[in-house]
C-alpha cells in the first residue's frame, strides 16, 4: 500500500456491484483533500446520480474544467442547473444503457472512479497544451533571430493556483520547456515537521539513483517560497510551512495516457508525504511500546520470584508490591 | 574516539552500586512522615554530594544521592534534529508509563532526558544488583533504539520517494498495480529490458523471486504469478533497468 | 498578592540552630588565603615534577591535604587543573602501579578529582571523558566501591 | 565450624528484631505497624503472638533478658512496653514527649531505664514511674543538631552512646536522679548529671552514624559510619583527647551494624550482605575474615522450609518448562544466561549464575547482635537480620581460626 490510488475504490466498488444487480443506494463519502461525493438512486433503481462537491471547483472551472469533463463524460454529465445542491458536479448513469462488454464495462468504471483526478487534471492540462505552444512559437521565434527581451515575454506562461485545502494550494506554470508545479504544505506538529524534512531530502537526493534519473527534478524549502510564486500575496513563510517544487520535462507528459498517469501521481503528493509521515509515526510508536513491554521485563527480573511462591512461616502469603 | 561504552556503564555501575546504600529515613521536617530527601532536600545531613558520570558532552549521568532515595538522570547523545525528537517522543512515552516502571520518575531533572528516582521501599522489595543491572542494560537499549528508529525512518522516507518518483517517468507498461492476497496473477504488455521489483519491503517474494530481469528483445506479455499468505494488499513496479 | 507571602517564607531556615551544610564540616585550617598559597606553590611544583617525568611524585604531592570547603574557588581550579594535567600526561600502562603507590586518603581524594573532571568535561575543560573513565575504573578496581561511598560522604568538597 | 542456620521469616526488611533470654522465642516486625513473636520449634519458628498497638512502622524492638519486657518504638512517635502476663502480652505506654519517629531504643543494662533516640533531635531516657504508674521520658538535647540514628548503653548502667545523622557520636551520662545511686567518675567523665555530654567523635570522612557499640569493658566505643569505615576509640581521662582513635576504611559498601565479641575482636554487617571479623586493640585494628565468604561457600544455603510448604502452587507449579516458559514471558530470560558480567571490582559482592548473590543474605544486613556466649565470656555465636526477611545464627571461629586466615587477607 505504498502510492496512494488516484480512483475512488468506493465508486469503483459500488458501480461493479450495481452494474451486475441494479438496487437502491444513497451513499455519502469523502476523499482525500475533504472532497465530498454523494452515490444515490435519485427516481429509479437504474438511475445512478453521482455527484462531487470539490473545494477548489471556482479555480478549475476557471482553467476549463467543466469542458474537460464534459468531453470525458460525454452523456453522463448534467448541465449546471441540473447539479446536485451543494455539490458541483453530477453525473448520472443509466444502468440500461451500460457497455456490454466486460472489458468495456471495467473502463467505464474505472473512468467513472477517476471523476476526481480527471477534474483536478484539466489545470494540469491547459499548462501542458500551454507548454507545447510555448515551446513551438519559441522555435519560430528563434529561429527568426528572436529579439532577447520578446522571448523573456512569451516563455513564461500564466501562473495557475488551485487551492484545493484551506491554506495549502498548488500552483502550476508553464514555461517553453518546462512545466513547473510548485506545492505548498503545512506540518502541524514539530514531530510532522521534522519527519517532512527527511522524506522531502530522500525525494531531493531520490534522482541520485541511476534507475531515476529521468524522473522529475525535485527541489524544496521551508520557510520561503520559490521563486516563480515569490510575488503572490498573502503567502506563508512561518516556521512550519515548507515548498516542495517539481520539475515536468516534456517527456513526462508526452502521450495521453503518460501524462494521465503523471496527473494522477502528482495532484496526489501533498497526501502522499503526509499519509506516510503518519505511517512512520505509527511504526515509531509501535517499536516504541515494544521496547517499553521489554524493559518491562528485565525490570521484572529484579523482584526475586520467592517473593512470588514462598510463603511466611505464619503460612500467610505475602502480596508484594 | 575510542570505543568508552563499556568504562563508561562500568563507571555508572560502580557509582549507582555506591549509591544504592538506602534505609528507612522519616521526616525530620513533617511529623510522621516519610519522604525521599533528595526531592524535598529539606535537611541538608541527610543528602549526600551529587555525583556526575560523563563520556562526552553530550552524555553525562548525574547521580544524586541521599539517606533513604537517590535521583539518577541520564543525559541521552542526541546529535542531530531527528534523534532529537526521537529521544523526546521516547522518553515522553515511557515516563507517560512511569506507573509500571515503578522507579522511572515522571519529570525529568532540567538538563537532562530521563529521572530515575529509586526509594528505600523499591531497593527492600527488589533485588539492588538487579536494579543496577536494569538501569545499564536501560541506559544501552535506549541508545540503540533510537538509532535505530532514525535509521528505520530515512530507509522508510527512501523507499517512500523512490516509489513515488520511479513510477511517474514509465513509457508504456502499468503504473504500479494491486493484486489482493493470495495467488494472482497479472497479465501485461511489458517492454524488454524491464525489471519487476516488489517495493513492499516485507512481502513473501514471488515466483520469480523478488525481482525479475527481463532479457533485452522484442515485447513480451509475461504472466506474473506471486504466492504470499499475507492477507493484505501489495503492489509492483516496474522500473526501467 | 502579599497576603499569599507568608506561605511561601521557609520558617525553618529561622529556627535558631538549623544545621547548616557549612555546620557539617570543621573548615580548612589554613584559611582562604593559606589554601591559595599552599596550592600555587603545589602546582608550580607539580609541573616540574611533570617536567621530570615524576608522574608518582607528582600526584603524591597534590593529593596530600587539598584545599576544600567554601571561599577557596581560585585555590580549588589551581588544583584541579594541575591534577587533570597529570591524569593527561600518564601513560595508561603505568596507572594501576602509580594507584597502589597511593595512600587511602589519597585515593579518596583522586577519585573526588575524577568525578569533578567529569562533571566539567561539558564546560571546555581539555581533558577528554576516555582519559578519566579509564582512571575511574582502574581506581574503582583497587579502591573498590567504598572509595566513591566515601567520595559521596565526605562533607568537605574539593 | 558447624554451618550457620538460616531461617526466612518474613519476605520483606525486618525493622526490628530481639531475642528472647532463652533465645527460645524471637520478637520480630516484618516491615509493618505490628510486632511478631515466634518460638523455636525444630529447626523452624512458629507464630505465637502478635503486639499490635503501633500505627505506623515498627522502627526497634528491646527485649530485657532479665525483666522478659519488651519494649517496641515506632515512627508514630510512641513506644510501648509489654509485660507478659497469663492473657498474653500486654502493652503501657511511654509518654516521650517527642514530635518526631522514634529509631531506636536499647534496655540499660540493668533494666530499670531505656533509652529511646528520635527524629526530634533527643534522647528519651524512659524509667517506670510508681504513684502514676506510667512510664515517663528525661530528655537529653543539648548539642544534639540532627537525628539520632543509634544508641548503646555503657556496661556501668550511667553512660550512653548515640550516633546521630549529622555524622557525629556523643557520650551523655544518663543517670536519673532517685532512681539510682549517683555514679562515681570513669574514664569517659567525672561530673556525671543527667544528660551531660562528656565526649564527641566524627569519623574522618564524616558519613551518618548507623551503629554505635561500647566494648564489653566499657573502656573502648565503636561505631561504623557510612564512610565505609570502622571507627574505634579509646578513652584516656575524663574530658582528654582519647588514648587512640582507629579507624579501619573498608573497599566494600558501608556498614549498618556492629556488635563486640570479645574485647578485643568485633562483628560488623552491612550493605555487602556478608558479616565480616576484626581483630585488634589499641595498637591497631584489622579485618580478619568474613563470616559467609562467598568464595568458599560455592552454593548459599537455602533456607530451610520455615513452615512453607515445600514445591510450588499445584500441579503446574514446579514443572521445568512452565516455569522456563513463565521466566521467558515475564522476565525475558533465556535459559540461565546471565545479562553481561559483573565487573571485578574489589568490595562488590559477587553474584551467581542464577542471579541470586552468593552470599547468604540477599539484601542489607540491618542487625548484628550477639546470639550466645561460651564459658569464658566471649560471643561465640551471634545472629544478623536484613532487608531479605532472613534471619541467620553464626558461630564465630575460636581465635585459633584467626591466624590460618590472617595471611590471606591484606587491607
Amino acid at each position: 500500500m505504498i502510492l496512494l490510488e488516484s480512483h475512488s475504490v468506493i465508486i469503483n466498488d459500488v458501480l461493479t456491484d450495481r452494474f451486475e444487480k441494479p438496487s437502491r443506494a444513497d451513499i455519502q463519502f469523502v476523499d482525500y483533500d475533504n472532497v465530498r461525493f454523494h452515490l444515490s438512486t435519485p427516481s429509479s433503481k437504474t438511475q445512478i446520480l453521482l455527484s462531487m462537491g470539490i473545494q477548489c471547483w471556482p479555480d478549475l472551472v476557471k482553467y476549463g474544467a467543466r469542458e474537460h469533463l464534459q468531453a470525458e463524460y460525454e452523456g453522463f454529465l448534467l448541465s449546471e442547473q441540473e447539479t446536485e445542491p451543494e455539490y458541483n458536479v453530477s453525473l448520472v448513469i443509466d444502468l440500461e444503457k451500460i457497455p456490454e462488454g466486460v472489458d468495456d464495462r471495467l473502463a467505464l468504471i474505472s473512468k467513472l472512479a477517476h471523476l476526481k483526478s480527471t477534474a483536478m487534471s484539466s489545470p494540469f492540462l491547459s499548462a501542458f497544451a500551454e507548454q507545447a505552444s510555448l515551446q513551438a512559437n519559441y522555435k519560430d521565434a528563434a529561429g527568426a533571430q528572436a529579439k532577447d527581451l520578446g522571448e523573456q515575454g512569451e516563455t513564461k506562461g500564466d501562473l495557475k493556483v488551485v487551492r484545493y485545502r484551506e491554506e495549502e494550494a498548488i500552483y502550476i506554470q508553464a514555461s517553453n520547456d518546462r512545466v513547473t508545479v510548485v506545492f505548498s504544505t503545512v506540518f502541524k506538529e514539530e514531530t510532522d515537521k521534522v519527519f517532512g524534512r527527511v522524506f522531502l531530502q530522500e525525494f531531493v537526493d531520490a534522482r541520485k539513483l541511476n534507475a531515476l534519473q529521468n524522473a522529475p527534478q525535485v527541489r524544496y524549502s521551508n520557510r520561503e517560497p520559490p521563486l516563480e510564486i515569490r510575488h503572490l500575496p498573502g503567502l506563508h513563510n512561518g516556521e512550519d510551512w515548507g515548498y516542495v517544487t517539481f520539475v515536468l520535462f516534456p517527456r513526462h507528459f508526452a502521450n495521453p495516457t503518460q501524462s494521465q498517469s503523471t496527473i494522477n501521481r502528482i495532484q496526489l503528493f501533498r497526501d502522499y508525504l503526509h499519509y506516510h509521515i503518519k505511517c512512520s509515526k505509527a511504526y515509531m510508536h509501535s517499536r516504541m511500546r515494544y521496547r517499553v513491554a521489554e524493559f518491562l521485563k528485565i525490570l521484572n527480573r529484579a523482584k526475586p520470584e520467592v517473593a512470588a511462591e514462598r510463603r511466611t512461616a505464619t503460612g500467610r502469603t505475602f502480596r508484594t508490591r | 574516539m575510542s570505543n568508552t561504552l563499556r568504562p563508561y556503564l562500568n563507571a555508572v555501575r560502580a557509582t549507582l552500586t555506591a549509591a544504592l546504600t538506602l534505609e528507612n529515613f522519616s521526616s525530620q521536617v513533617v511529623e510522621r512522615h516519610n519522604k525521599p530527601e533528595v526531592e524535598v532536600q529539606t535537611s541538608p545531613e541527610a543528602l549526600l554530594k551529587p555525583l556526575i558520570v560523563s563520556r562526552n558532552e553530550s552524555e553525562r549521568v548525574l547521580i544524586e544521592p541521599s539517606v533513604n532515595a537517590i535521583r539518577l538522570s541520564i543525559s541521552i547523545k542526541q546529535a542531530d534534529e531527528i534523534e532529537k525528537i526521537l529521544c523526546h517522543k521516547f522518553t515522553r512515552f515511557m515516563m507517560m508509563r512511569a506507573e509500571g516502571f515503578v522507579i522511572l520518575r515522571r519529570k525529568p531533572i532540567p538538563g537532562y532526558d530521563i529521572s530515575f528516582l529509586i526509594t528505600n521501599f523499591h531497593s527492600e522489595s527488589m533485588l539492588k544488583h538487579k536494579l543496577v543491572d536494569f538501569i545499564i542494560q536501560f541506559m544501552e537499549d535506549v541508545d540503540k533504539e533510537i538509532s535505530e528508529m532514525k535509521l528505520s525512518l530515512n530507509a522508510r522516507a527512501r523507499i517512500v520517494a523512490e516509489s513515488y518518483l520511479s513510477t511517474t517517468e514509465l513509457s508504456g507498461g502499468c503504473a504500479g498495480s494491486k493484486i489482493r492476497s493470495g495467488t494472482a496473477s497479472l497479465d501485461m504488455a511489458v517492454e524488454n529490458g524491464w525489471m519487476i521489483q516488489a517495493l513492499q519491503p516485507d512481502i513473501g517474494g514471488f515466483s520469480g523471486g523478488t525481482s525479475h530481469q527481463f532479457l533485452p528483445g522484442p515485447p513480451s506479455s509475461y504472466r506474473l504469478t506471486c504466492s504470499n499468505d499475507k492477507a493484505d494488499l501489495f503492489d509492483f513496479a516496474f522500473q526501467f533497468a | 498578592m502579599s497576603e499569599y507571602a507568608f506561605r511561601k517564607i521557609n520558617i525553618d531556615a529561622l529556627e535558631e540552630d538549623v544545621l547548616l551544610p557549612s555546620d557539617l564540616y570543621d573548615p580548612d585550617p589554613r584559611g582562604p588565603d593559606g589554601a591559595l598559597s599552599d596550592a600555587q606553590a603545589k602546582s608550580t611544583e607539580v609541573r616540574n615534577l611533570i617536567s621530570r617525568g615524576d608522574i608518582p611524585g607528582a600526584l603524591n604531592a597534590i593529593l596530600s591535604d587539598p584545599p576544600y570547603g567554601d571561599g577557596v574557588d581560585e585555590a580549588k581550579n589551581l588544583t584541579t587543573n594541575a591534577l587533570l594535567l597529570i591524569l593527561n600526561s600518564t601513560r595508561a600502562s603505568e596507572i594501576p602501579g602509580i594507584l597502589k603507590s597511593l595512600g587511602q586518603e589519597q585515593q579518596d581524594h583522586l577519585m573526588a578529582y575524577i568525578y569533578k573532571g567529569m562533571a566539567a568535561i561539558g564546560q571546555g575543560s581539555d581533558v577528554t571523558g576516555s582519559v578519566l573513565l579509564n582512571w575511574h575504573s582502574q581506581l574503582t578496581e583497587v579502591a573498590g566501591v567504598g572509595c566513591i561511598v566515601r567520595v559521596m560522604a565526605d562533607r568537605r568538597t574539593l | 565450624m558447624s554451618a550457620p542456620e538460616v531461617f526466612q521469616l518474613s519476605l520483606g526488611p525486618l525493622t526490628g528484631i530481639a531475642f528472647s533470654p532463652d533465645r527460645s522465642q524471637v520478637c520480630v516486625c516484618p516491615n509493618s505497624n505490628e510486632a511478631q513473636i515466634y518460638t523455636r520449634n525444630g529447626d523452624s519458628w512458629d507464630l505465637t503472638d502478635t503486639l499490635a498497638e503501633h500505627d505506623k512502622l515498627i522502627t526497634a524492638i528491646a527485649w530485657g533478658p532479665n525483666t522478659n519486657r519488651i519494649v517496641t518504638c515506632s515512627q508514630d512517635r510512641n513506644a510501648y512496653v509489654w509485660t507478659q502476663t497469663e492473657q498474653g502480652w500486654k502493652p503501657a505506654l511511654v509518654i516521650l514527649k517527642i514530635n518526631r519517629a522514634a529509631t531506636s531504643v536499647k534496655w540499660s543494662p540493668a533494666e530499670n531505664k531505656f533509652a529511646v533516640g528520635s527524629g526530634s533531635r533527643i534522647i528519651a531516657i524512659c524509667s517506670f514511674d510508681e504513684e502514676n504508674n506510667w512510664w515517663t521520658a528525661r530528655q537529653i538535647k543539648k548539642p544534639l543538631r540532627s537525628t539520632v540514628l543509634s544508641l548503646d548503653w555503657h556496661p556501668n548502667n550511667y553512660l550512653i552512646a548515640a550516633g546521630t545523622a549529622d555524622g557525629k557520636v556523643f557520650v551523655y551520662s544518663g543517670y536519673i536522679k532517685g532512681l539510682e545511686a549517683k555514679p562515681e567518675a570513669n574514664i569517659w567523665g567525672d561530673k556525671l548529671p543527667t544528660g551531660q555530654i562528656l565526649a564527641g567523635f566524627e569519623s574522618p570522612n564524616g558519613g551518618w552514624v548507623h551503629d554505635v557499640a561500647f566494648s564489653p569493658s566499657g573502656d573502648a566505643l565503636a561505631f561504623v559510619a557510612h564512610d565505609s569505615s570502622v571507627n574505634i576509640i579509646y578513652a584516656s581521662g575524663p574530658n582528654e583527647p582519647p588514648a587512640a582513635h582507629i579507624v579501619v576504611k573498608l573497599p566494600s559498601l558501608p556498614f549498618t551494624s556492629l556488635t563486640w565479641t570479645s574485647e578485643q575482636s568485633i562483628v560488623a554487617a552491612g550493605h555487602d550482605c556478608q558479616p565480616i571479623l576484626f581483630t585488634g586493640s589499641h595498637e591497631g585494628w584489622a579485618i580478619s575474615h568474613s563470616l559467609d565468604d562467598p568464595s568458599s561457600t560455592s552454593k548459599p544455603l537455602t533456607p530451610s522450609a520455615t513452615g512453607a510448604r515445600a514445591g510450588g502452587v499445584g500441579r503446574l507449579g514446579n514443572n521445568e518448562a512452565f516455569n522456563m516458559f513463565k521466566a521467558a514471558d515475564s522476565k525475558g530470560q533465556r535459559g540461565a544466561s546471565q545479562p553481561g558480567a559483573t565487573p571485578t571490582s574489589a568490595g562488590l559482592t559477587p553474584v551467581g549464575s542464577d542471579g541470586l548473590l552468593l552470599t547468604i543474605h540477599q539484601n542489607t544486613i540491618t542487625h548484628v547482635e550477639a546470639y550466645e556466649w561460651n564459658q569464658s565470656g566471649e560471643v561465640s555465636k551471634i545472629f544478623t537480620a536484613g532487608r531479605d526477611g532472613r534471619l541467620v545464627v553464626w558461630p564465630i571461629t575460636g581465635s585459633k581460626g584467626l591466624s590460618g586466615r590472617m595471611a590471606g587477607l591484606q587491607v
